[in-house]
């Protein structure tokens, strides 16, 4: 009986594992890339993506309710909404900690590490902001386009 | 709160509250009201602060990020721009309260998902009016079109294929304006709007701005469906949902009128745009074909909302003829009319709405008798429609009267007859439909009784009277409106 | 002879991604199919993209990636790193790509749902019955 | 309408050639695009922000509100699709 259905809905035992094992190191690998935009290429943007394929690779592999099940919808509600919120809210809160909008020097005044160091950081911050938005938002793209809307199964 | 960050928190409050919409709305529908409320309220209230300090101490300069302005992006608010976010502002609060009602009939269980895109799409509008930065323009055009399309998509029936209609086409709006900012790119190595206007005049590529400023313009047209490019608008604006029209018909396109504006006055400067006749002569054409095309098309319609779709696409023709007239009469003109076409549109798509709340649609043959249902939203729309045909003391008689007599400044006879045609088929139109509603027979009643009184609820109603009550203050403050604000948008030269 | 063939040798690239771009803006209002329509507008954003990061191209420049601390004591020598301002530029712009696909692909799968078909007459025909 | 689309096409792409003819050549260094902004962007990234990423200096502070609103169009396109197709299993 759950040969059948292992045949019929058109998973392998290799692509399983093969992504079992993957998953793990491509999440790292986009952390990494988001971490590490500083100082070779990478950021926020290409390391969200990453990060969103690792999940989607759990969709292809499995199905959708796998991967809901490492990432719950609500939690990617969670994480888009964090992730834009991260980037506006550092952004109001320069302005409101006296300096211009997004001027990330002004946020010395909450913490001091000097002006240039909190640039440095500030960009940080806006890049984990971004990864966040960007890694939710794919994968809620691919849940919602290849269920048509359902997000419960599909591809 | 420092004053020096206001303009900007304008636009950032809507954004904020967006994401909280979108976070808590989702589960507690009652809270998404006050947030809409509540943000658009402030950015009225800022706007309107922004606009004092701009008229008392001269344009405000403001660079993102404390970075000089060749190198962070630079916002600017000069007259004009403040003028535009108190009207973006306006406009937006009086139609939220229209859309809250509508959505919660039309879409119910997804009032979190509209009301994040709607404002989101207020933000970017907000964001529009005050960029100094060419790139950045792009990437705001970008997010009040993205926005748009999924607000269109979200209607029944038709209205996806209207917003695929409208994706395409926005998208090689979008694309145009992009290769019009490379190509300029490439040129001055800058994308700052103030450093261009600078730098482009000294250089000697006669072949390569040329092709930028076509470009451009031709992407802001399509994006404001000028008269060829029109074929998208009124699918889209037709099919919609009524919460989504009510805000969506009166901003975009001014806005996007105001980008013009913004990109010939302070990017290219008018020397050069205007420096061929012939483009100007052409583009005069082809508004008075517009306005004549549009209004005709509308005679042709048997739903009120898609009869004020193709006025739309008539007004855009008004608003860049105005602006190509350039001489100062035309300018006024048409910067006025942005003011006044986007009260009186909102006047207008709000009694639409309010009809749709009621009896579900606007169709001409179920207007039957309406002034005696709905007296109230029918006085609206007759001011409405009385200011739409340009009879004074409404506002719409003073932008056309500027642009009538900036078309006899220029000579150019073919736009001013176009106007006076066009007003005399506004009187048709309108006249039709208050026909229909005052004297058609009533729906045989039936069981319902001869006389139905179904006026709109409070929410609705209060806020259409106050634009209809807007659409002439506005009209009997034109002088001051004019001489205190709109003169000093008009270059030294015109 | 010599002045046209400097020129195409300047400026081919350029001429490339024009020439790309209008395949695309022709798959854009040419075609019939909404899918190849939105395949075009693909194909349109990526020569646009294409264009932009080719402007910031230098002979013999090097990635826009310095030493932090050899930076900082003795600087940077402009001419020796490419141009890093349309890379900005176009990440931003690869973002806008991806998220109006993403729309359109929604808007499409509300389309076919409706009318079963992607094909723009077959939609037209079902239109008028 | 076929050949009204090849008739606009060639429009255009000639319109673009043509503009091409006054661009610095591929590649220049002495072009203004790289002349005028990206040497200041170049020299003083490091210094001003302590990141050796120049593109992420640019991306992330000297251009962050546009990285700002790139944020905000993936976001709208997230909700967008959202609004558009979500539906739950049983209203169907």
């Amino acid at each position: 009986m759950r040969d059948i259905n292992e045949h019929t809905s058109g998973e392998d035992l290799i692509i399983k594992t093969a992504v079992r094992l993957m998953v793990p190191f491509a999440q790292l690998f986009g952390l990494y890339v988001i971490v590490h935009g500083h100082y070779s290429p990478g950021g926020g943007f290409q390391g969200g993506v990453i990060l969103g394929a690792a999940f989607i690779m759990l969709a292809l592999a499995f199905d959708m309710k796998t991967s809901q099940q490492y990432m719950p919808i609500r939690v990617n509600a969670i994480f888009s909404n964090l992730g834009a919120t991260i980037f506006v809210g550092v952004g109001a809160l320069c302005a409101l900690f006296g300096g211009l909008f997004l001027d990330y020097s002004a946020l010395d005044r909450l913490i001091p590490l000097g002006p240039i160091e909190w640039r440095s950081f500030g960009i940080f911050l806006v890049e984990v902001g971004v990864g966040f938005a960007v890694m939710s938002i794919m994968v809620l793209l691919y849940w919602n386009l290849s269920s048509g809307g359902t997000m419960d199964e599909g591809l | 709160m420092s004053t020096t960050n206001l303009h900007l928190f304008v636009m950032v409050v809507p954004l904020l509250s967006a994401l909280a919409i979108n976070l808590f709305g989702r589960s507690n529908r009652f809270l998404i009201a006050p947030l809409v409320l509540g943000s658009l309220t402030f950015s009225v209230f800022g706007s309107i602060l922004v606009t004092g300090r701009v008229l008392r101490d001269g344009p405000i300069s403001y660079t993102v990020g404390n970075w000089q302005p060749p190198f962070g992006i630079e916002l600017v608010v000069d007259p004009l721009s403040a003028m535009m976010m108190v009207l973006i502002a306006v406009v937006a609060l009086l139609a939220s309260f229209s859309s809250l009602q509508s959505v919660a009939k039309e879409l119910p269980g997804r009032e979190a998902f509209f009301f994040t895109l709607y404002m989101i799409l207020i933000a970017g509008l907000f964001g529009l009016v005050l960029t100094g930065d060419a790139f950045n323009l792009y990437v705001l055009l970008e997010i009040t079109s993205i926005t748009t399309y999924g607000l269109v998509a979200m209607g029944p029936g038709r209205a996806a294929r209207a917003s695929f209609n409208y994706i395409i086409m926005g998208s090689i709006g979008a694309c145009f304006y992009l290769l019009g900012v490379g190509y300029i790119y490439i040129l001055t190595g800058t994308l700052n709007m103030a450093d261009i206007a600078r730098i482009l005049p000294t250089l000697n590529a006669p072949g390569a701005t040329a092709t930028s400023i076509a470009f451009v313009l031709i992407g802001l047209w399509i994006k404001m469906a000028f008269f060829p490019l029109h074929g998208w608008l009124p699918t889209a604006y037709g099919y919609a949902p009524t919460g989504a029209g009510t805000m969506v018909a009166p901003l975009m396109t001014k806005v996007t009128v105001y980008l013009m504006i913004r990109v010939i006055l302070s990017v290219y400067t008018p020397a050069l745009v205007f420096a061929n006749g012939w483009l100007a002569n052409g583009v005069l054409w082809a508004a008075a074909i517009a306005i004549v095309s549009g209004s005709s098309l509308a005679l042709g319609q048997k739903d009120l909302r898609h009869m004020l779709t193709f006025i739309i696409v008539a007004e855009v023709g008004y608003m860049v003829g105005g602006v190509f007239l350039a001489n100062a009469n035309g300018l006024t003109g048409a910067v006025l009319h942005i003011v006044n076409d986007a009260l009186m549109t909102l006047c207008l798509f709000l009694v639409v709405a309010a009809i749709v709340y009621r009896q579900g649609s606007v169709s001409l043959s179920s207007m039957q008798g309406i002034f005696r249902r709905m007296p109230w939203t029918m006085a609206a729309f007759v001011l409405g429609a009385l200011a739409m045909i340009g009879v004074p003391p409404t506002c719409g008689f003073f932008s056309k009267w500027y642009l009538i007599l900036g078309g006899i400044d220029g000579g150019h006879w073919e736009f001013v007859i176009a106007l006076v045609i066009s007003s005399l088929i506004n009187v048709v139109l309108f006249f039709r439909v208050i026909e229909i509603g005052y004297f058609g027979a009533l729906e045989d009643g039936g069981h319902h009784g001869p006389v139905q009184y179904q006026e709109a609820p409070g929410w609705m109603l209060n806020p259409l009277m106050l634009t209809a009550v807007l659409l002439v203050v506005v009209g009997l403050s034109t002088g001051p409106l004019v001489n205190n604000l709109i003169r000093l948008i008009v270059p030294a030269g015109f | 002879m010599e002045a046209a063939v400097n020129e195409i040798v300047a400026k081919y690239n350029y001429w490339i991604y024009v020439v790309l771009m209008m395949i695309g803006f022709y798959a854009m209002i040419g075609k019939r199919n909404l899918v190849k329509k939105l395949l075009g507008m693909n194909i349109f954003q990526t020569a646009i993209i294409l264009f932009f990061v080719s402007t910031g191209v230098k002979k013999g420049g090097n990635i826009p990636i310095v030493d932090k601390y050899q930076a900082l004591a003795g600087g940077v020598d402009a001419a020796t790193i490419v141009n890093p301002l349309p890379h900005v530029l176009m990440l931003t712009a690869i973002v806008v790509g991806v998220s109006v696909t993403g729309v359109a692909l929604a808007v499409l799968l509300r389309i076919y749902k409706e009318f079963g078909t992607l094909e723009e007459d077959e939609i037209l025909e079902k239109l008028q019955r | 309408m076929k050949n009204l689309a090849l008739l606009a096409t060639l429009v255009t792409g000639t319109l673009l050639l043509l503009g091409t003819r006054d661009f610095p050549a591929w590649g220049d260094p002495q072009a203004p695009a790289s002349t005028y902004l990206s040497p200041v962007y170049i020299e003083k990234a490091v210094e001003q922000t302590h990141v050796p990423n120049i593109v992420t200096a640019v991306l992330g502070d000297y251009r962050g509100y546009d990285t700002m609103f790139e944020t905000v169009v993936i976001y709208c396109a997230g909700m967008a699709v959202l609004s558009v197709l979500r539906r739950n299993r049983k209203e169907e």
